[in-house]
């Protein structure tokens, strides 16, 4: 069975889905959604360790091996990135049923749950196959389970915000899918490690070119790099809260992959880089990004926004460790993956919490609720000051690696925007704080009462890990500095 | 001349690609959107197909004495993406009906304009 | 011979188009859908013919049944009550016009 | 080519969504028959019953619920336009470099597809190779297809379905009732060709090894039939013919019938969607294998189309009565 | 000698076909109302498809091949009559008025009235 393993992380929560139907009972399905993401975590964690053993492995999908059939293939950074979407995924299922059954009516919660695992599946369909056209495949069941999640949310703007994110998400699949046609024409293939052997020798053609254009572009959609990022925020600020949360940790992490993959494993870093002037363009487009992000983050009322728009600032900061092209880099780049999943995902939990007990999420609302909700508000301000990169946290740790990556590679004005950036988010995680801590709260209003243990259990799960993996930051920079090391083809 | 006819198939392709992607960008109306999004979708699969053909081939079902076939990869990757765009444009829909329930209009600057009254 | 009839075929398309776009009625839009419809069944069974796999005419039926379907639909759909209050209203105003 | 261009054309210019959504039909079967005369059958095939026929009905279903003009907007084309420019000029820059059309040496046409053409008959044994691709050497993209079309139907179960059902069924039966009372002629022709039609959708079923279809454009197919008499006998004597929630559970056990046969030849020895395993002669596993497939795909296609269809048509009703209130 | 006479009359039977089908797209153009366009459409919609089919079926002498094009013409003859009613009475029932009608009611005619 320990053969299977590539296939089976994927197909068991596929398969789990249209099982859920037949269970009936939301509790039900909510604990066997919980065990499905579960063992697939399990899984995950073992093909890691094997990956980091034994190299990649390649699992045939019906015994056709190579271009003709499609293969799955799992190297270290898929293996990485896996662990991450199948960690995040279970912590946040944990809060589920407490959160679902105050937002969603009872007769629609196992279509959740189904999406749920469809949006799970889709994503590391994504990461693990070594095939383009499978990519986009999963890459639309992904897309579509989150369009339909999203426009679960009790507010009517979320369905404004589902089709927004629908129409945008749409036309970046397509154009994926334009790319991956001339990319099949110029070479007549699809899969990955026969494209990248193919490619060069048609590098110099200007359909290749357009390829990677409208491939660029197309993922820059789905990651909502700056100024592609406008379907977000709403998209964020109105699903579901578990939603919202999962998504934070884990959509635009596997468009970031995607990016990665393609640039570095297909078309080749010489390509990308000194071919075509994407380095500069990354590095301009993330770090105005990461400004016009912020600033609009200082300037929200609603806190899930105000998050919302930090992650496309986080955004812009992975695209330009991504872009610095060097090993420190592309590490810096996999460690703010991994740590901005951590803290989102605590940050948005967080939040549905706030969003269980009180209802709403706006600024106002927050005014005192440091002394009513402890616990919770303990989690947002650690991890906001993870956001702002204090250190013994672990934005501290890739900020650290980002600004070293940008010296060592002489861009100095690069590492000292980078650093400003950071200022911004100390203006809006401390509006947050202000709020919680320094504001009484509105008079003639019930106090709240403090998240119940569904809730709590995650949360502080994901900002203890927050925080060890900010003090002890072996295992993590292990694995990122081998997946890197991987793509640009040295051996550890 | 022989580029031009050559690549004339794509071009029209290319074009009408660009008016479907015109209706999604410019238009206002979220049905018309949809539409729009289904004629961009169906204008790819058209360019998939085409480079698929091979002249003098036929379709690739095997009959004996026949030797060209045109390209059957791209049939499959095709059909796939008819179906996934179908599923899209079910869904696209079904959100359009909840949001005129919810707003009472699918134009988008009216659903803009009650938003912004709520923030 | 099939290829004069495969070029009528198209020229009668073009027509029933035109038709279609033309309007002024809703229902003449109908009409012409429910006539291109037919034409390109005729359309597809000449090309099998026409490129020597005349086994191909299982798509031929497909489109006749669909065909039919999609016209039963419109008229259904074009019976709920929110509707025919915008259709009259739009004819009278493209029958004065 | 050029009616296309012209057909698209029109749909920008056009206001009239109902027109419009009619157009999308005409554009679907030209596009259907672009298929045809470039070898692509299964293609066309499937676009004409997908394109044309479902889509657009789907489309048709929501103009009736959400009205049918639309509003002029002061909309600003401008930067539309100057995108779409920008990308179709990128578009055609691209195709500079590109094999012309037809090309019988081009990349796409002699890497991975000689395999396809040379040894698929050995290897599989079908006159397809369309379905051989399909359902065994890409086995997992359609699998994927499926799961597709599968979160579709629960996106919009999610979205659309409601409880409020039996005060409902009793609205959408005066409807109804008025509408079959006029279509007498149709609804006896609809009667007589309905059985027809299912008969032809198992055929198409399982006749892909051979000619043109499979399981999806059955399952098309056969929706269709249920939606046509569910639009000429009222969505709710079509609900007790056909219950809702029976059908959501034969959805799900087409896809995993799918899926069940890959886990099958995974305990047998071989990969998953091996279908060498699961007989004793390859071929005749694959034969079995692509049999077994087809026909996951089929229910699951016919079942999540009419789920989508039943919820869609089930809120006519409902949003109608919505406006009068 | 066979082969002959069924070459010729394929032909003749799809020039026939072509011709009605003409005639048909040109009507549909020029008719001045609905109903009138409606005639040109339905009528020879079902005789040109008959046409054209029948011509093709002497084409082809493969039984298989046969059988499909008899289902097409069956299903033609069946579905193009039905259509045509159905849209005749939808539009009829929505109120649009038989050029005719509409002339003799503006002169003052009562006694067409529907």
């Amino acid at each position: 069975m320990l053969t299977h393993l590539p296939a089976l992380q994927v197909l068991i929560p596929l398969m789990a889905a249209p099982l859920c139907l037949f269970l009936r009972r939301p509790h039900l399905v909510w604990m066997f959604t919980l065990i499905v993401s579960g063992l697939a975590f399990l899984i995950s964690v073992a093909l890691l360790q094997q990956v980091m053993v034994s190299g990649p492995i390649i699992y045939e999908m019906g015994g056709w091996s190579g271009p003709w059939g499609i293969e799955y293939r799992i190297d270290r950074l898929s293996a990485f990135l896996s662990l991450i979407i199948t960690a995040m995924s279970t912590v946040v299922l944990i809060a589920a049923q407490t959160s679902i059954d105050k937002e969603i009516p009872k007769n629609r919660q196992i279509y959740f749950y189904i999406l749920f695992l469809f949006a799970l599946t889709g994503l590391l369909g994504i990461v693990s196959t070594g095939d383009v056209f499978n990519v986009f495949v999963f890459l639309e069941i992904s897309s579509l389970s989150t369009y339909a999640l999203i426009a679960l949310g009790k507010d009517r703007r979320a369905l404004w915000a589902a089709y927004q994110y629908l129409i945008m998400g749409t036309i970046g699949a397509t154009f994926i899918l334009i790319s991956i046609g001339l990319m099949y024409q110029m070479t007549g293939t699809l899969n990955m490690a026969d494209l990248a052997v193919l490619l060069p020798e048609v590098a110099q053609t200007r359909t290749i070119f357009a390829a990677f254009a409208f491939f660029v572009v197309g993922v820059c959609l789905k990651l909502a790099l700056f100024p592609l990022h406008l379907w977000l925020p709403n998209a964020y600020a109105y699903a579901p809260s578990i939603v919202t949360a999962f998504l934070a940790a884990t959509a635009t992490k596997v468009a970031v992959y995607l990016l990665i993959r393609f640039t570095y494993s297909i078309f080749g870093i010489s390509f990308s880089f000194t071919t075509l002037p994407l380095q500069t363009l990354f590095v301009v487009l993330g770090l105005v990004g990461v400004f016009v992000a912020s600033t609009a983050a200082v300037y929200q009322k609603n806190v899930k926004h105000v998050f919302a728009y930090s992650s496309v600032a986080q955004v812009g900061y992975m695209i330009v460790g991504f872009s610095i092209g060097t090993t420190a880099g592309l590490m810096a780049t996999l460690l703010h993956l991994f740590n901005h999943a951590l803290m989102k995902g605590a940050l948005f939990l967080a939040l549905g919490a706030v969003m269980y007990r009180i209802g709403s999420v706006q600024l106002s609302s927050f005014n005192g609720l440091g002394r009513q909700m402890p616990f919770t508000m303990a989690a947002i301000v650690a991890g906001g000051l993870s956001l702002i990169g204090v250190p013994l946290t672990v934005g501290f740790v890739s900020k650290w690696y980002l600004v070293m990556a940008s010296i060592e590679n002489g861009w100095w004005p690069v590492a000292v925007l980078i650093l400003l950036g950071s200022l911004f988010a100390i203006v809006y995680v401390w509006r947050i704080i202000e709020a919680a801590y320094f504001k009484d709260p509105v008079a003639g209003k019930e106090p709240a009462k403090e998240a119940p243990l569904a809730f709590l259990i995650p949360i502080w799960l994901l900002v203890g890990a927050n925080i060890y993996f900010g003090i002890d930051t072996r295992l993590s920079i292990q694995v990122a500095q081998a997946a890197a090391h991987s793509l640009l083809g040295i051996s550890p | 001349m022989t580029t031009v006819l050559g690549l004339y198939n794509y071009w029209i392709v290319v074009v009408l690609m660009m008016i479907g992607l015109y209706i999604v960008i410019a238009n206002g109306n979220l049905v018309k959107k949809i539409i729009g999004l289904n004629i961009f979708q169906t204008s790819v699969f058209i360019f998939y197909i085409s480079l698929g053909k091979v002249d003098g081939g036929t379709a690739p079902i095997l009959v004996e004495g026949v030797e060209l076939y045109s390209n059957p990869l791209t049939h499959v990757l095709i059909l796939t993406a008819i179906v996934v765009s179908l599923a899209t444009t079910a869904l696209g829909l079904a959100i359009v009906v909840r949001i005129k329930e919810a707003y009472g209009s699918i134009e988008e600057e009216e659903i803009q304009i009650k938003d912004n009254k709520e923030c | 011979m099939l290829i004069a009839a495969t070029v009528a075929m198209l020229v009668v398309m073009a027509l029933t188009i035109i038709r279609g776009f033309l309007g002024p009625t809703f229902y003449d839009r109908i009409l012409a859908v429910n006539m291109f419809g037919t034409k390109t069944v005729l359309l597809i069974s000449l090309l099998g013919f026409v490129m020597g796999r005349p086994e191909f005419l299982d798509i031929a039926i497909v489109y006749a049944l669909i065909n039919f379907i999609s016209v039963i639909g419109v008229l259904r759909f074009s019976n709920s009550p929110v509707f025919k209050h915008d259709i009259q209203e739009k004819d009278s105003g493209e029958n004065s016009s | 080519m050029a009616f296309l261009v012209c057909v698209a054309i029109a749909i920008v210019r056009l206001k009239d969504l109902f027109a419009v959504a009619m157009l999308a039909g005409i554009y679907g079967l030209l596009s259907a028959s672009l298929f045809v005369s470039m070898d692509a059958v299964d293609v066309a095939f499937t676009e004409a019953s997908v394109g044309a026929g479902i889509s657009t009905l789907l489309m048709l279903t929501t103009i009736a619920m959400t009205g049918r003009s639309e509003k002029t907007s002061g909309h600003k084309p401008l930067l539309a336009l100057t995108v779409v420019c920008v990308t179709g000029a990128l578009l055609i820059y691209a195709t500079l470099d590109m094999p012309s059309y037809g090309d019988v040496n081009s990349a796409a046409n002699l890497h991975v597809v000689q395999r396809y053409l040379n040894d698929s008959f050995m290897e599989i044994g079908v006159e397809n190779i369309v379905t051989s691709v399909l359902a065994s050497y890409r086995g997992f993209d359609t699998f994927g297809e499926v799961v597709v079309i599968f979160t579709a139907g629960i996106g919009v179960l999610a979205l659309l379905s409601f409880s409020r059902r039996e005060k409902d069924d009793s609205e959408i039966d005066s409807i109804n009732e008025s509408m079959h009372e006029e279509h007498l002629v149709v609804r006896i022709v609809s009667k007589i060709l309905i059985p027809f039609i299912l008969l032809f959708a198992l055929y198409v079923q399982f006749h892909g090894d051979f000619g043109p279809g499979g399981g999806f454009q059955a399952g098309v197919i056969f929706a269709a039939a249920i939606i046509l008499y569910a639009m000429l006998f009222g969505m709710s004597v079509a609900r007790r013919v056909i219950n809702q929630s029976f059908v959501q559970l034969f959805a799900a056990v087409g896809v995993l019938l799918y899926g069940g046969v890959g886990v099958v030849s995974m305990l047998s020895g071989g990969n998953f969607l091996d279908y060498n395993v699961l007989a004793a002669d390859p071929v005749a596993g694959q034969h079995l294998g692509i049999l077994l497939i087809e026909l996951g795909v089929g229910i699951a296609v016919a079942m999540v189309v009419i789920i989508i269809f039943f919820n869609f048509a089930s809120r006519i009703g409902f949003s109608s009565e919505g406006d009068k209130l | 000698m066979m082969d002959m006479v069924i070459g010729i009359g394929s032909a003749l039977c799809l020039l026939l076909g072509s011709f009605l089908c003409l005639s048909g797209g040109i009507g549909i153009i020029r008719f001045p109302d609905f109903y009138t366009r409606m005639h040109a459409a339905g009528v020879s919609d079902t005789l040109a498809a008959s046409m054209i089919l029948i011509g093709l079926m002497l084409q082809n002498p493969e039984m298989i091949v046969m059988m499909k094009l008899v289902m097409i013409l069956l299903m033609t003859l069946f579905i193009s009559p039905t259509a045509s009613h159905a849209i005749a009475k939808a539009a009829m029932n929505s109120g649009l008025q038989p050029l005719l009608v509409q002339a003799e009611t503006k002169t003052g005619d009562k006694s067409s009235h529907l």
